[in-house]
């Protein structure tokens, strides 16, 4: 039965589930429990932003605390990985990651590889990304592109609730490393979700309105921004295809791609900073498997190549929002030659 | 220990100065017109401006997100910190850095940093620059007991030993990072027990009392500056507020009641410094006239204050590019 | 006067000049000096390759060894480039970025805009890349796309002695942070360099070929292996513009979309792995504002989406050779609707 | 001490094998056969046997750059790793790891490092799991002294005290990282004086000595198997060799040659066991002989054996993609 609850929740709910199901899985984390050692509730946090509550007292033992040594505790959950379990790290913010890449990227990235096949790691990673919340430059980037170019790592960016509760579960259940990216502005969004365990493949990108005019792809929260473009495109006659990658590794390129070779117009949108980024790595996509069918100029809307501002007023600016997609939209699909 | 007055009351009013600009930050935070996450520096005083009293223009700090003490300690204008926390154009950083961020080269302030971690690579380039610079400057590094358990805060002073580097780390231990007890992360019994493992002097203090971190702090300054290398002080006390403004503290009990009763740097300090004669009450209660002023003066000037613009977006990413 | 030196003698000598002209300037890494407390030599590495061997007693007190720790000697270096220094420190291999990935992205990249303009960081980390060497999954990367992504950052990556000595100068001169990256198998090439001091800015591509059937675009070692295919390619009739982007960040538009108007027909080479990579980035930038003047799609000649063999059979299949870049070229130019 | 003959022979047998194999290498690499960075662990073998004759299945290791020596001691077999130094596609790793990077997981080694501090977290990790499951585990990290001053490294063995992990810590000090002495970089006497700062027991031990080690690392597991949490080891020796293959050594001494005369760990452990008469010197002499016979297999079918071909480039990347 579904029911209508927030991506903390249903983040929180893929955690508890496979807990309860799998006693491989383990949690852990900054103040994941939250109180290690403290005098008052040993989970009195829950994770910094309350998405692991509850879970320490549900599973005992299995929710742990980490001191704040990044490199330690996400280099203990890849080598608990490679020896049975199933640990799902977090990562508290993305913006985090420059402390402890090398246990992600040269590490569990690289084990099967380098030991010719014969390693396994299945350890997933939350972290948290996204503007929003006024918390500057070290507390709001969308550092994916960076995991995604990383060979050996999947990377996993959730939308709705219900991406996220079945996204998560298969995540868990991946026998490869994998980033789960978090977009701290969804937390509260609220949407159907089931009671019951279910999975979402990765690698499968969802086509969430169709249209024919025009294809913007995206993914994470931008997809919200896109779809209230869309709308308002509707509005002025101009129907478009929304592709939510839900994960940009595995990249789903035949989604892309088929509705490409319909629309033969693209817009790219991605919170994410534009050199080497998502949005390019889409739009190269296109221009290398799908340039027959293009029929005008793929339109990028991105972040400015700057570090995220702290003032409200300018970060409302630096995340892309709906006016710059019809924009965009509207140029791509009256360009022509 | 033989401050002039002037020095003292110098440092009395850095310290109210921090106590009243937190309190007041907390309070207008509460009305929902400041945004972003914001740590407060309250009941901690005695550490930044302890251990700033020992400085001059040589010197120079890095601080963590915590880091409005620090800021006024080292001298950054209130007023500019208090517009820079309301994302205002005439900010510390122009609006840009909010109160996680804010810094003043200027001063010798390298900057709050949301890292935690951060600072302390970047004081041991601080001091390397002033012993190569033959400047007699020393460079200190803030960083919380959580910071104390991040690799990067370690080989910095392992780092800082090898290169004798004019250094000083404060090991600002609350008691906490966020909800999790320094007593369960830290794995030994005082932080400044790692201070042998990297081959420098380690020290505990009551970071209530202005007047031992203030001892503490010279006695490691006077040794950078003589090329003795770093050392490390362990400053112990209680942070008064959450562990950023939201924070309902659900892990810990009334250990912040009685602190500000019976700890209270203000307070102590007060009571020595009148008790010995170094000061009289009136003198300290005209700093705290002026004080309120001041922040109250910081406060309507960044309400009043215009925000940045859509140009400022793109700017100062680069010198050039 | 110019000599026929090596690159790595191209880049000692940049340092050594700059270091005699500019006592800000100073040089650290590990083992760059090489011997510290030792009982023998004090240089007697010179780095691990021998970059910066002779600079010690040159310059006493200004090439540092350091510990094991680039997470504290780069951020010294970052610190101390605030501090009025010119700091020139080495990342062994650009492998290692992940120890120490947050003092250059989070602090050294971001400090001018966070702190509103007030901050110069004229920090140079010199680093080696690529394959070539045996050396294997975490020895062979090519990962400057993972800093070309980051605001605030400049990226260079040199071709011949020549653009390796004029570019490390400007480097060091530059006022920003720069990442100098150096292609392992190109320290031993040989060029023409002049003795005297001079400077090439950082941000300007090179047509090193003109052609006017293709345009192949690439960088560092790349460029000697596309030059290689685009001899080829003139005996088999295809005319190509080649250009060097000798820096990622800042790109040189101009020059790639001035070469696309004159071609309509686009290679990009790289050795880094594909996705939200380089040889990506310049698609879409070519589908973005040259689509008017593409006539075929873009190809992409990169190394493949997996972490870097270590068999020597393996890797001379996992760099880009001449071959693919000749098919890549032949089918653009060959390509029509 | 009341070890096995059986055991010591194996302990005599893994040491020698790890001499030969390296001795071996050495020259092979000369003619330019073996491709890559390789670096030689003789002259430390008593380490590796030393502590690795205190484990078990149950157990694991994470080892370093110069990782044949556990690898050979953790009971990974010689003749797949010498194919995986020549990246042949009867490797250990298929040819795609080489030196740097052999791994057995089936027998709890978790692989040589590139990455100098990869080791400790994954050793964490390790532990924990072993701690979780219930099965007595322990794991060790191996690091050298260059290691120890890496932030991953440092703030690992916090993290142990603090989950109270079956994890050891055993630092290979041979006074050099690279050309770098390590009286230089590490800022402390010992490395075992960082233990305290960690909150575990910290031991210095005589690395040529196989006995002084067996009998530390011993303690060690024993107390890790019993939940009395992490220790560090510090081994001290010289390595017969080069930093890697092809170094010069210009930067120390006659140091290599004074400690195969007079302090080799092989040498000793011969004189040691017959003089008690715990093994005798034709049961040594076979061992000899064996190994002798095992490495020269181990060469003579790495040359013959068939390289990795063009589908082993895209495979082994994921589980699934
Ligand atoms: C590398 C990194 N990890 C985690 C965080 C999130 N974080 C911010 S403050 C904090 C607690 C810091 O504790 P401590 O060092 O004791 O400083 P205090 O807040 O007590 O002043 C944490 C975990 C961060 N900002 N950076
Ligand atoms: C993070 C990182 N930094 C630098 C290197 C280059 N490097 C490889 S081995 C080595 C020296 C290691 O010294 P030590 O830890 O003492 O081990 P030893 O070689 O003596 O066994 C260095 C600097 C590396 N591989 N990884
Ligand atoms: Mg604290
Ligand atoms: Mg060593």
């Amino acid at each position: 039965m579904a029911r209508t609850i927030t991506m903390r929740e249903a983040i929180n709910e893929a955690l508890s589930q496979e807990m309860g199901r799998d006693e491989r899985v383990i949690v852990m984390g900054e103040d994941n429990a939250g109180g290690a050692g403290s005098p008052g509730d040993a989970d009195a946090w829950g994770g910094v932003l309350g998405v692991t509550k509850g879970l320490y007292h549900r599973y005992p033992g299995r929710v742990l605390d980490t001191p704040i040594s990044e490199s330690a505790f996400i280099g203990a959950a890849i080598g608990a990985a490679t020896s049975g379990m199933r640990p799902v790290a977090e990562l508290m913010f993305i913006d985090f990651m420059g402390v402890c890449f090398d246990q992600i990227f040269n590490q569990a990235a690289k084990f099967r590889y380098m030991f010719g096949g014969k390693a396994v790691t299945p350890a997933t990673i939350r972290t948290m990304y996204g503007g929003g919340f006024r918390a500057a430059a070290q507390h709001s980037q969308s550092l994916y592109p960076i995991f995604t170019h990383i060979p050996g790592l999947k990377v996993v960016t959730p939308s709705t609730p219900y991406d996220a509760k079945g996204l998560l579960v298969t995540a868990i259940r991946d026998d490869d490393p994998v980033i789960f990216c978090e977009h701290k502005a969804l937390y509260d969004i609220t949407g159907d979700v089931p009671e019951d365990l279910y999975t979402i493949p990765l690698g499968e990108a969802e086509v969430v309105r169709e249209g024919g005019d025009v294809t913007i792809v995206t993914l994470g929260r931008m997809v919200h921004t896109v779809l209230e473009a869309a709308e308002q495109l509707a509005s002025a006659g101009v129907a478009a295809d929304v592709i939510d990658l839900r994960t940009t590794s595995p990249l789903d390129e035949d989604t892309i791609l088929e509705s490409v070779e319909g629309t033969g117009r693209v817009v790219v949108v991605d919170e994410a900073t534009p050199r080497c980024g998502i949005a390019a790595d889409i739009a190269s996509l296109v221009a290398s498997k799908a340039f027959g069918s293009l029929q005008a100029p793929v339109e990028l809307v991105t972040a400015p190549h700057t570090p995220v501002p702290f003032s409200d007023v300018l970060e409302d600016l630096y995340v892309p929002d709906a006016q710059r997609v019809v924009n965009a939209a509207k140029a791509v699909t009256s360009w022509s030659r | 220990m033989s401050a002039t007055p002037e020095r003292l009351l110098e440092s009395y009013r850095i310290m109210r100065t921090i106590r009243d600009f937190e309190e007041r930050v907390h309070k207008e935070f509460a009305t929902g017109e400041i945004p972003g996450f914001v740590h407060l520096y309250a009941g901690e005083e005695a550490s930044a401006a302890g251990v700033c009293a020992n400085l001059d223009d040589r010197d120079a700090i890095a601080s963590t997100h915590r880091g409005h003490g620090h800021c006024i300690a080292k001298g950054v204008d209130p007023v500019a910190m208090m517009a820079e926390i309301y994302g205002r154009a005439t900010g510390a950083c122009r609006g840009k850095g909010g109160s996680m961020h804010i810094a003043d080269l200027d001063k010798g302030m390298l900057g709050a940093n949301g890292i935690v971690g951060g600072g302390p690579p970047l004081v041991c380039g601080r001091a390397l620059g002033s012993k190569l610079q033959g400047t007699g400057g020393v460079a200190v590094a803030f960083f919380g007991d959580g910071a104390s358990n991040q690799g990067t805060t370690l080989e910095s002073m392992n780092l800082a030993t090898v290169w004798e580097l004019p250094a000083i780390f404060v090991a600002e231990n609350n008691g906490y990072a966020e909800a999790t007890s320094s007593t369960w992360s830290v794995a030994c019994d005082d932080i400044a027990d790692r201070a042998g493992g990297f081959g420098m002097p380690g020290v505990v203090v009551d970071g209530f009392d202005y007047f031992a971190v203030h001892e503490a702090a010279g006695e490691a300054v006077a040794r950078a500056r003589d090329g003795g290398g770093p050392t490390l002080i362990e400053v112990k006390f209680t942070r008064y507020f959450g562990h950023f403004e939201g924070d309902q503290q659900t892990y810990r009990g009334g250990e912040v009641n009685e602190a500000r009763e019976n700890l209270d740097c203000l307070k102590r300090f007060r009571e020595r410094v009148t008790s010995a004669g170094e000061l009289r009450g009136e003198q300290l209660d005209a700093v705290d006239r002026e004080v309120a002023d001041l922040v109250e003066r910081a406060v309507q000037e960044a309400k009043a204050a215009p925000t940045p613009t859509a140009d400022d977006l793109l700017t100062d990413v680069y010198v050039s590019y």
